[in-house]
């Protein structure tokens, strides 16, 4: 983990509102496993005062990519950042997905901005020798984002592509159709998709990683202000950032809130 | 140059502090930030027995600050001997251990049990806490409770005994005025103000908790004008505190009259932040020629007839 | 759908208002500003004699808000009533004169002569003033005083009487219960927030008054937990007011309980704020299918729990 | 006096740290007369909360300019605006300088960026047949701007261009060599230089003003927050924004803060 000034090289729209920026930082780019997040002061300012953390979605060289979608003032500075400017980053933080295990197939499931960490996921589990396949659900054609994925399904709400209808039914029916032995599932996005997932893994028997998103202040675990709800276990929250962002399915509680 | 000053004989080496609850017990950033830098570290507050804190949703931003309900999650105070302190016994930095109850006697307990141990310098009392014998009221907005507090802490300990003022009162001094009448050694100013903020989609408060404790550059000037109160009409040692993110900030608040000054949000921006004001804070006072950077407490050139002004608003 | 209310009898076209000395007298902006559109114009505050106000600096902008040591610098009563009100009264929208005062007396005198004048629709007091008696303490953090100016103040009028409460007391409930019970009619919540800052290269307060009064964004948590907590204590109608800037902050003051929204510091960056707000919360209502605007007040959903949790911080 | 989005056309460097932005706005740019300001929201933020004023430098056609240098958050937002960003403006505000009287020789004297007003205002003193000679001071050489106006005569801290110290000084002399029948003097600049040039005009018997800076909330006259006090008068104190910023010398006392 470091703390560290960067330079941003690169910000492209890569799908309808979602944009990934790139940013040179070597120590980062070498340390970053899938499914950690870093991060990002987008100004010196004092509003927005807090950092925005992004998981690394993915890595090349001494370059590190992260995913988003303009929904605020944070992410709306970053969208106008430009070569050359410098931010400050903190990273790499929490706990990657388990992908040592020794299942065969990666099943890979992500809804929306779910995709992000999606990219170095499979760069780790293609070289350990996973078989990876690959469920995106998007509202539409347009909002998909497929680079860097292996055996792309995909799910669109408004059917413009692939399957119409919830990307978890998809993934779903196709392992019912083709039985995964050993197969391990891991999945990020919207908190409705991740209970669908967690459901459904643990009915299935199939192990499950899921990633979460939540409101952070610090990102380091010195704040308290990420709790997610432990399912048992004396202490009754673990803290997104330093416990997760990725837990085994049947370790939390997700609640809508 | 001088840079340190004592409370109750106690030495710090700088006059820039983090504060409790926004620093964790320290370690979580020991690759981060060279702790040896800091005046003081002050701990997340302790109590007796863990908490495991307030459902989600504990944080949310505001303009220029942020709301929390963290509900005072901690590891209580056994697990914090055994887990943390051995680690912050090998630091040169001093440590100050803030203590948070729902009870005088529980306030007390804590104190006793860590009096036995090595390696704590002084204690910070949070009495921003519900009484429960008071049906959750906090004890800090009363100031008769507040003194009781002091009263029964003081006896316990021979070391520095900090009470952290509430900044939701009508007059703050009356409180410090009380409290070192009791024979606290310094009063910590402020804690966060009480804010709230909606979610205008699901018509529910942000927090769980409906309300919390605003922090951030957004209440400096409120801390600033809370500090400056107490210097004027109480003669205590202070520690300033509220929205301090670079040296500017620090120097303002000893200005007003703090003694020492404690980082608190800006270490969710920037861990850092403390180590690097108190680097900032000495070469300023080189710059300036200060033979010790105590000059500068109390050092606001104040008009004398803007009191008389100052309540029209 | 309704956008309107009524108080004691005055109906107003929308509970979007722009606040006292925030506005000037209406006139200063009447090219920029469709000042119909308003459901109400709180003016600045008016004292029998003309004040000069405070000598500079009078403000200074802090993280998302700014600091203001005006001084209540008005035209005083009688050149209102020759130079602003004739214009005022071409207007179909709501004219709540604000007053400010050194004494009760003042207070008083001043409310009935405006009351012997046409085009005045209410009153709003502005107890946030030095008792010049008391040696200059602020009337509206003594709750006696604050009740006694009502109780002096309601016989004199028949029109809605609206006290404006500081924020800058323990428990400001306890203060709209006190007026309510001397017959005010409504209570405005919140003035400023008591601050300062200091010019660190000087070694000055940046304010001439030393203190002033916080406002803006930075503020609108504090000011929307200080709604809620007379919402919930008080069954009175409550006038919103702290850093409200957009749609979002009106409705989330209506939500906790506000029957209506004052807009402040931000008619200084755009004037025509409270009107944009007042069109878009109508249009904001309509999308919701409501048959009444009023159906947000107090539209909060809060979780019983939450209340108990509240207080640690 | 309007307010509008305006859309910024171009931002150069025109001295050292010293930038003239341009923006369109007909309006503003037909009615705007000498030493009138303008007050620029930099951005839609909520910090910095308040507008910034800047005086009206120079008009041509459709396009308003104005003079800054980066001093704080609000100038430094200013100096990363791109042709194309929209900002929002609130103007012409303000008394303007009385270039009508009878007098035949304008004298106009400015301190540092106090040269902002000194082109619009040269524009218009020409336009009704007034002779004007220019005095400018500056830290050095390369803090001059000189651009768009009428017998230069410089004076330097430094002493890398002109006169070696004070502009007031140099301008003082210059009229004892010269003396000027029926001069008006129009100064703009640091508090200290104006309180110079007020004791110098006043003390000659010359007609002279003097145009204002000082922390602004509304501009407008809404706030009451930028007095100035008068000399004499019932009402003790004057507003920048609206009984101003230009003032005649003898009308108020100017104070060092
Ligand atoms: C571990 C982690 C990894 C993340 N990875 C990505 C990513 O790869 N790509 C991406 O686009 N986003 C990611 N997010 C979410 C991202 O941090 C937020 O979208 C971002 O902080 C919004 O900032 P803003 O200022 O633009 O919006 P804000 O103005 O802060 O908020 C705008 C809206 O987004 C919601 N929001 C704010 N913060 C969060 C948050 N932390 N999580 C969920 N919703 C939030 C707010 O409630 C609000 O509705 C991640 C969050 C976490 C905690
Ligand atoms: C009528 C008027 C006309 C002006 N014309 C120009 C102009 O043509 N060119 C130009 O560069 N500046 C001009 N100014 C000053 C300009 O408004 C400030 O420099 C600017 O607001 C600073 O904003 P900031 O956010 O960059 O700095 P801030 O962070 O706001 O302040 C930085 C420093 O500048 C000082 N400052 C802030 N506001 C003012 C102010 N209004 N007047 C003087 N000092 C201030 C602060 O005290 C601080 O020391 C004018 C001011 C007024 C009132
Ligand atoms: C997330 C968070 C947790 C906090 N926890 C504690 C705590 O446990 N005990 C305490 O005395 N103060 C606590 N505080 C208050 C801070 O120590 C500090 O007094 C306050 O935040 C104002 O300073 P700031 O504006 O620099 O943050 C907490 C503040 C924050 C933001
Ligand atoms: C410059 C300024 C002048 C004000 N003058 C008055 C006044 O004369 N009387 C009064 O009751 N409130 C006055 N107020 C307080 C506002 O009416 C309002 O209560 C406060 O600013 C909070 O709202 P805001 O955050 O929207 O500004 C003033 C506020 C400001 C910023
Ligand atoms: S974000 Fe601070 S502890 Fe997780
Ligand atoms: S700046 Fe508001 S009155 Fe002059």
């Amino acid at each position: 983990m470091i703390i560290a000034d960067v330079v941003v090289t690169d910000v492209k729209i890569v799908a309808e509102g979602t944009r990934v920026l790139t940013f040179v930082s070597p120590d980062i780019a070498k340390s970053t496993l899938p499914g950690q997040f870093v991060n990002v002061r987008v100004h010196a300012g004092s509003d927005p005062l807090l950092r925005r953390p992004f998981s690394v979605s993915r890595v090349e060289g001494d370059h590190v990519e992260i995913l988003f979608n303009v929904v605020g003032a944070g992410t709306d500075i970053l969208a106008r950042k430009r070569p050359g400017d410098v931010m400050n980053v903190l990273g790499p933080l929490g706990v990657p997905y388990g992908i040592h295990g020794d299942f065969k197939n990666a099943v890979l499931i992500a809804g929306g901005l779910g995709v992000a960490p999606m990219a170095i996921l499979t760069q780790h589990l293609k070289s350990s020798g996973k078989h990876v396949d690959t469920f995106l659900g998007a509202r539409s054609a347009l909002h998909l984002v497929v680079d860097h994925l292996e055996n792309v399904h995909v799910a669109t709400d408004d059917g413009s592509k692939g399957f119409h209808g919830n990307v978890v039914r998809l993934a779903d029916e196709y392992l019912k159709e083709h039985p995964a032995r050993s197969a391990k599932i891991f999945a990020c996005g919207p908190t409705r998709m991740l209970k669908a997932v967690s459901a459904f893994a643990i009915l299935a028997g199939i192990e499950g990683e899921i990633s979460l998103e939540g409101e952070m202040a610090c990102g380091i675990g010195i704040c308290q202000g990420c709790p997610v709800e432990r399912a048992g276990g004396q202490k009754k929250y673990a803290l997104v950032c330093t416990d997760g962002p990725a837990f085994h399915c049947q370790d939390i509680i997700l609640r809508e809130s | 140059m001088k840079t340190g000053f004592s409370i109750r004989g106690v030495e710090f080496q700088n006059r820039v502090f983090v504060a409790s609850g926004t620093f964790g017990y320290g370690d979580e950033v020991k690759d981060l930030v060279d702790l040896n830098k800091l005046g003081g570290i002050v701990t997340k507050s302790l109590s007796w027995k863990p908490r495991d804190g307030n459902p989600p949703r504990r944080i949310v931003e505001t303009a220029s600050g942020m709301l929390n309900s963290i509900g005072l999650a901690n590891i209580g105070v056994d697990t914090f001997l055994e887990k943390k302190l051995p680690f912050l016994r090998t630091l040169k930095t001093r440590i100050i251990a803030n203590i948070a109850a729902s009870s005088i006697q529980e306030y007390g307990n804590v104190l006793s049990l860590l009096e036995d141990h090595e390696g704590i310098h002084g204690y910070e009392i949070n009495v921003s806490c519900p009484n429960v014998k008071e049906g959750g009221l906090s004890f800090g907005t009363d100031c008769a409770m507040t003194a009781k507090i002091t009263a029964d802490l003081r006896p316990r300990t021979t070391k520095p005994l900090i009470i952290k003022l509430t900044p939701n009162v009508t007059h703050i001094a009356e409180f410090a005025r009380a409290v070192k009448g009791e024979g606290a050694d310094a009063v910590s100013v402020i804690n966060t103000v009480i804010g709230m903020a909606v979610d205008v989609k699901s018509r529910k408060p942000k927090l769980s908790t409906v309300t919390g404790g605003l922090s951030g550059p957004a209440i400096k000037p409120i801390a600033l004008a809370k500090v400056f109160e107490v210097a004027q009409m109480v003669d205590i040692p202070i520690f300033g505190i509220g929205g301090i993110t670079r040296l500017e900030d620090a120097v303002e608040f000893l200005m007003v009259g703090a003694t020492a000054v404690q980082v608190g949000t800006a270490n969710f921006v920037d861990p850092a932040t403390g180590t690097t004001i108190a680097e900032a804070l000495e070469s300023y006072g080189r710059r300036q020629n200060m033979s010790d950077i105590g000059e500068l407490v109390g050092s606001l050139i104040v008009d004398k007839k803007a009191s008389v002004l100052q309540s029209w608003m």
